[in-house]
């Protein structure tokens, strides 16, 4: 992209109008600025040109200059083009002084045609099968640009279908149209350069250089940019039309990236997650990683119902029974006797009531849990918590957030904490066997999915995940987005921030918030940071409200602490690996 | 613009009304006779007799899947009827052909194929929007259950309807 | 009081509730569905046994299993009273309407007394509480509509009911219904002066005021048993079916009961006042045998029938009146026949006296 | 055996009952049937007096029935009259209740 | 009549003449109302008068308390609510309706006619219809006309009161 402010404006006319654009934009994007569609396949603006697609033809001239380098004016005072008489291919031409574009004469269009029909000619028309149709550039263009019928009497070439080219990514070659957009992506984007074409002619196919395979971590990029349905997700493929999915805007919460996501659902199901362009943030691309977290939302362990703890057994109870015996299993102790945990996973707004529910209860031990794990160049973020400046924002502590944990959990040890309540994060992560976290008085849980340490709490809310509530984070970078709710909560689980606040009401205080959004001006209201911010200001794209850089210097990082809880979490997560393998290999089911 | 129809003036007798109501009394009499005699035909007696044999090509009875001729489930859970179905009766759960099976290459059928007779209004559009030729509209209109569940059209029930479908439908040819 | 009166009153009640009131109630219905049917060229119920005749038996118990369901918001106990209200009025009615002439010397008449049709005026125009209660009771709109319609309907119409029949007691001379009835065998039927002494010349004359009497005091009875074309209680257009909205199973059913039953009261006083009881030219009454006691009680009962064919023909004919229409035509005309009438008949009545 | 006294009994109590009701309820609607009671003990008394009295031919003095008679009907009419100043003053006022209708000038 | 039968049909008319007092709910007060004069008629019939009785059941059963009811939910009168009652007020009025009660009683008692009995009718059944309306138009054929155009005037007085104000 050329720097727009400073390149100077060159004169080009488009379809016989004339108009500005800066120096080193490419004719294709000088069209689409204008408001003309001119038809592509291979040109992607994130990537290079290659103009083998042959779709984006234009007819292209410059001013016919006369003796004095001047361009000769015509009778009616206009410049004469000297028109190329062959047309030219609109992606890989960046715009010059006086050039004068075509996009809709009869040549151009006679080109589309002939293209089309071209790439039609093998092309085996399974529309009603293949995942692309509803979003494919080869059906819209057809209708728009291409014939109506076809006058191919010979066989098609047949090519291998179902090609396996990686652990997430599935290719039929009969449908690819060698645009090579996938290609550039690995090559360019994923720096990883497995894809190729080979073969000759009609004979053409994609597929991996032998002895590889396309496994890197953003390899279902190249699924969102293949403009027909050649290149699939093993993932999504034949799992629902994309007609029915409804897109809702939101934000993937993965990690601190917090890359902005469209979330695909139908009926409450989730099919699909796929990246949502911003420049600010990811471009138009995401990790696979990011991409099909969402499975855990159906796992079989959700919590569903509310429960209480009753004569050693969790019984199933309604909310307003459940809240309020967690306020008055609370109300037994003095602040210095409670620990919260909460978690970098939640919302500013959760986070917000948080800080409420223990400034009302007098709570001193409070953190959230950290996560760190090896990221990448590209996208992958090392801190794993989506929202961690939210936390250190809103939660106000003195030191760095996850710092804390330790000295809870040997609080907890030692018995000086009676009453933990664990927001949206497994107890195991403390670092302690289950018996002990049965010992404790009061364990209030909430959280989206059953742990071993879940079956020992007293009182158990069940929560939503991040695609089924609204709400706002602040990613890696310091920026504010926002969280749409794509579907709703199964069973009895409720919205996080209404179990907050009826918590917080329970125990005395919160009041009149009867929306999100209100505890969202909330905070705007005492959060420094989000002052003059609302929800509606956000806006899809978000807004950037933290330097990183200045970091407040009462938050010193606290290395070592943080280093301890993250090592455990990595223990208990071999751990269960290990166990979770073993068996598989005995073939026991999961609980 | 409104029309208003003009009142019709009545004459002393007419406002009587007693003329007009003797000869409706002789209308509803004379039915009432004819049909006492016999005179009056009556409409057909639908259980004893049906029109079933005098059903014409373009009837809208019961929707069903087909079969080809080499008795493959026609349909392959494009999902059009389910999107197109006015009521929404339709549901359609999608699965893959296993690669070893003889018509892998159509990659996808329908798992579970539903229609909720209850909801379906016999308008014809999933046969008129089906890519495949998979679902048609039968002669079957007696459609009966004990409970909602019972008025589920399931797969199997769909197929039986429908029977083999008879038709040079080349997409899923090896050669073409 | 002896023994004989109580045992014979008791099986003349019995015998004319259950043997003949009842069935005859559930084949009103079915004859209306019958004759509603054949008007419209359809052949309406004809399956259930031959012909369909089992019908009523069917629709009983289908009534009978129907869920009886009671309104959170309907005032219980009234809820409850108002349909056996309704079916009261009209099964009373029938006991001072002489049926028959005599069966083994025992007259077959319930209670022969001597204010007969004030008893019958009296008893009938109760029968607007089970309608204006069960429409309030509900606590709905359109029944409770339909309730204030009815109370205000019954109201006008019972004024022309009652002046309607007076010059037929002027005539006889006592308010009595077997009087009537014995005037009638003695001097022609009312409604047709040929009918008896048609020799008479003031008789044919006394014809004149008795046929609009008559005319008057049927289209009264329309409009008392709600029939059309004076169903503004019940009209399905307007009110959603009225009063009996609200009700289900055996309530509904006995509103339904209510319906038919008044019907038949209503065809059997105007049969009683009009066209001489039991009596037909040229049968004897009970007196000469008994088997001319049952021709004279088939003789009745077969008028009862005709007239209520004549009530389901024009239901059949007619379509509804306004509201306003129908009070127009209750006080502004009827009323002002009705009364006139009587001047009519207390002109010609010298005449006819000895 | 029952004796006119007992008619009279019942006759008074009901009497009593009318007038108690006059006297407290403040619902003009009850008001008004509690007058029809009054007046229905005095026919109950009426027509007792009149079987009690029988005349030498050996029927009841009917002299007191026409009376019932004419009491039914003059009921009758001030029944339509005061319900239709109730319900000219429901239209005015929007209530029946006496207290809210005491004041001299509407 | 029977001793029983009188009780019987006393009592209901005392009984539901009370609660037309007590009910707080109009509809119910009209209702008990009717039950009262039934009971009521029914005490007619026990002294031979059939007419008044039957009279007592069609004009006041069958159009006085039918109009009462019509009237009631016309204006849609709720039930009262249970106000604070004035137990002063309620107490006069209460005792001064016992008072009258004892007053009568006492009057009745010292009555010595009112100890009779039945007195014996020549003819059982009589035909009192022929015989009011003999009196009716004999003896009492000037009253007759004035009640006659009394019932015209209060037709004529509630055409008036019921009709709308003119615009």
């Amino acid at each position: 992209m050329p720097n727009e402010s400073s390149a100077p404006l060159f004169n080009i006319q488009i379809d016989g109008v004339w108009h500005q654009v800066p120096k080193g934009t490419r004719v294709i994007e000088a069209c689409a600025r204008i408001g003309v569609f001119v038809p592509r396949y291979c040109y992607h603006k994130k990537l290079s040109s290659p103009g083998n697609c042959r779709m984006c033809l234009i007819e292209m001239g410059f001013p016919r200059l006369g003796p004095d380098r001047k361009p000769e004016r015509g009778s009616d005072g206009k410049p004469i083009i000297n028109w190329i008489p062959r047309p030219q291919i609109s992606c890989a031409q960046d715009v010059s002084e006086g050039m004068a574009v075509r996009t809709n004469s009869p040549l151009v269009k006679e080109c589309q045609r002939g293209v089309m029909e071209f790439l039609l000619i093998n092309h085996p028309l399974d529309c009603p099968i293949c995942d692309q149709a509803g979003e494919c550039r080869l059906q819209e263009f057809s209708v728009d640009f291409g014939n109506s019928k076809s006058r191919f009497l010979e066989n098609k070439v047949k090519k291998p279908k179902n090609v396996v080219l990686g652990p997430r990514v599935t290719l039929d070659d009969e449908r690819c149209i060698l645009c090579s957009r996938c290609i550039r992506f690995c090559q360019e984007i994923a720096h990883d350069d497995v894809l190729g074409f080979v073969d000759r002619g009609s004979y053409t196919v994609l597929t991996a250089h032998s002895g590889k395979r396309l496994e890197n971590n953003y390899s279902l990029n190249t699924v969102d940019i293949c403009p027909v349905g050649a290149l699939t997700s093993t993932d999504f493929r034949f799992k629902m039309r994309v007609w029915f999915l409804k897109e809702t805007k939101s934000i993937c919460t993965s990690c601190a990236t917090g890359c902005n996501t469209i979330i695909g659902t139908r009926e409450d199901v989730i099919y699909r997650q796929t990246p949502r362009e911003n420049d600010h943030v990811n471009s138009c691309w995401m990790c696979d990683y990011g991409r099909l977290n969402f499975k855990f939302l159906e796992a079989e362990n959700r919590l569903l119902e509310p429960q209480i703890r009753s004569d050693g057994k969790l019984i199933a109870a309604d909310w307003p029974a459940a809240i309020s015996e967690a306020s008055l299993q609370l109300k037994q102790f003095t602040g210095n006797e409670i620990a919260i945990v909460a978690s970098g996973r939640m919302t500013n707004e959760e986070l917000w009531l948080t800080s409420q529910l223990a400034k009302s209860l007098g709570v001193q031990w409070i953190d959230i849990v950290p996560r760190r794990e090896p990221g990448d160049d590209i996208l992958l973020s090392e801190d794993r918590n989506p929202n961690t400046n939210g936390a250190r924002l809103i939660l106000g502590s003195t030191s760095e957030p996850g710092a804390k944990l330790m000295a809870i959990a040997e609080a907890v040890k030692s018995g000086e904490i009676k009453a933990l309540v664990m927001l949206k994060e497994n107890a195991m992560h403390l670092g302690m066997p289950v018996e002990q976290l049965a010992q404790l008085p009061v364990f209030i849980v909430m959280n989206i999915l059953a742990y071993e340490a879940t079956q020992k709490a007293t009182v158990v809310l069940p929560a939503c995940g991040f695609a089924e509530k609204r709400g706002s984070m602040i990613n890696g970078k310091g920026r504010l987005q926002r969280l749409n709710r794509a579907a709703r909560p199964p069973g009895n689980a409720r919205d996080d921030w209404e179990i907050l606040r009826d918590l917080l009401q329970a125990v005395g205080g919160g009041d009149s918030l009867s929306s999100s959004d209100d505890v969202f001006r909330r905070i705007s209201e005492t959060v420094p940071h989000f002052a003059g911010l609302s929800v509606s200001k956000i806006g899809d794209l978000g807004v950037h409200i933290l330097r990183m850089k200045e970091l407040p210097p009462t938050h010193p990082r606290d290395e070592k602490a943080i280093a301890q809880a993250v090592a455990i979490q990595a223990r208990r997560r071999a751990v269960g690996r290990k166990v979770h393998e073993a068996r598989k290999a005995l073939g026991v089911r999961r609980d | 613009m409104a029309i208003t129809v003009p009142r019709p003036k009545l004459n002393w007798r007419e406002r009587l009304y007693m003329p007009a109501i003797v000869a409706g009394l002789a209308i509803t009499f004379k039915h009432f006779k004819n049909m006492l005699l016999g005179r009056t035909k009556v409409t057909m007696q639908y259980p004893e007799q049906k029109w079933d044999s005098s059903l014409p090509d373009h009837y809208r009875g019961a929707p069903a899947l087909v079969r080809d001729e080499d008795g493959r489930v026609r349909c392959v859970a494009c999902q059009l009827c389910e999107f197109i179905c006015p009521p929404r009766a339709i549901k359609i759960v999608s699965g893959e052909i296993p690669s070893k099976d003889r018509f892998a290459k159509v990659e996808k059928y329908p798992e579970a194929f539903d229609i909720d007779m209850i909801r379906c209004i016999f308008c014809g559009m999933c046969e008129e929007v089906c890519p495949e030729q998979a679902i048609f509209l039968r002669k079957d209109y007696a459609i009966t259950g004990f409970t909602r569940a019972d008025m589920v059209h399931h797969k199997e029930k769909l197929l039986e309807i429908g029977g083999v479908m008879h038709g040079v439908v080349l997409k899923w040819n090896e050669k073409k | 009081m002896d023994s004989f009166f109580i045992i014979t009153s008791l099986l003349k009640i019995i015998g004319i509730l259950f043997v003949v009131i009842l069935p005859m109630v559930s084949y009103a219905v079915y004859a209306e569905r019958r004759v509603s049917a054949f008007i419209q060229d359809r052949l309406g119920p004809n399956r259930v046994g031959p012909a369909g005749l089992f019908q009523p038996i069917a629709d009983m118990f289908k009534l009978l299993l129907k869920e009886d369901f009671t309104p959170r918001a309907a005032n219980t106990f009234y809820y409850w009273l108002a349909p056996c209200l309704a079916v009261m009025p009209a099964i009373i009615t029938i006991a001072v309407v002489p049926f028959g002439s005599t069966l083994f010397g025992v007259p077959m008449v319930i209670a022969d007394v001597n204010v007969g049709i004030l008893f019958v005026f009296a008893i009938a125009s109760l029968g607007v509480y089970g309608i204006v209660i069960g429409g309030w009771a509900s606590n709905s709109k359109y029944p409770f509509l339909g309730g204030i319609r009815s109370s205000a309907q019954m109201l006008s119409y019972e004024l022309s009911l009652g002046l309607a029949v007076v010059p037929v007691f002027m005539v006889v001379g006592n308010l009595q219904l077997t009087s009537v009835v014995r005037y009638q065998i003695a001097h022609g039927w009312f409604i047709a002066a040929f009918v008896g002494d048609w020799i008479n010349p003031w008789k044919w004359l006394l014809a004149v005021p008795m046929i609009i009497s008559f005319f008057v005091f049927m289209i009264a009875i329309f409009a008392e048993t709600n029939r059309l074309p004076f169903d503004l209680p019940e009209a399905e257009q307007e009110l959603a079916g009225g009063y009996n909205t609200e009700f289900s199973s055996m309530k509904f059913a006995l509103y339904f009961l209510g319906e038919y039953a008044a019907m038949i009261t209503g065809s059997a006083v105007v049969v009683t006042l009009f066209f001489g009881g039991w009596h037909f030219p040229g049968i004897p009454d009970g007196s000469h045998g008994w088997i001319f006691g049952l021709i004279n009680i088939a003789v009745f009962f077969t008028k009862v029938t005709v007239v209520i064919f004549f009530f389901m023909w024009i239901r059949w004919t007619l379509p509804r009146f306004r509201y306003d229409q129908l009070m127009r035509l209750g006080w502004l005309f009827f009323f002002e026949i009705a009364l006139v009438n009587i001047f009519l008949v207390a002109a010609i009545l010298p005449f006819i006296r000895p | 055996m029952i004796t006119l006294s007992d008619y009279l009994f019942v006759s008074g109590i009901l009497f009593s009952i009318g007038f108690a009701g006059v006297m407290l309820r403040r619902n003009l609607i009850i008001i008004l049937m509690s007058l029809e009671l009054m007046l229905n003990a005095a026919n109950l008394s009426l027509v007792a007096f009149s079987r009690f009295r029988v005349d030498p031919n050996g029927l009841p003095n009917y002299s007191a029935q026409v009376f019932v008679f004419f009491i039914i009907t003059v009921a009758a009419a001030e029944i339509a009259v005061g319900l239709a100043i109730l319900v000219a003053l429901y239209r005015a006022r929007q209530t029946t209740d006496v207290k809210d209708i005491s004041s001299l000038k509407f | 009549m029977s001793p029983f039968l009188f009780w019987v049909f006393a009592l209901l008319t005392l009984i539901f003449g009370a609660t037309v007092v007590v009910n707080r709910n109009p509809v119910a007060s009209a209702l008990s109302l009717v039950v009262s004069f039934l009971g009521l008629a029914a005490l007619f019939m026990s002294l031979d008068a059939f007419f008044v009785g039957i009279i007592q059941v069609l004009v006041y059963a069958g159009a006085v308390m039918v109009l009462f009811l019509f009237i009631i939910m016309l204006l849609n009168l709720q039930a009262e609510a249970r106000r604070q009652i004035n137990w002063l007020a309620a107490a006069g009025g209460t005792g001064v309706a016992v008072v009258l009660l004892v007053q009568i009683c006492f009057v009745i008692r010292h009555i010595r006619a009112a100890q009779q009995t039945f007195p014996p009718l020549a003819n059982p059944t009589t035909d009192d219809v022929r015989n009011i309306g003999a009196a009716l138009f004999s003896n009492y054929n000037l009253p007759f006309q004035i009640v006659g155009v009394l019932v015209l005037v209060a037709t004529i007085g509630v055409v008036l009161l019921s009709r709308r104000e003119p615009r």
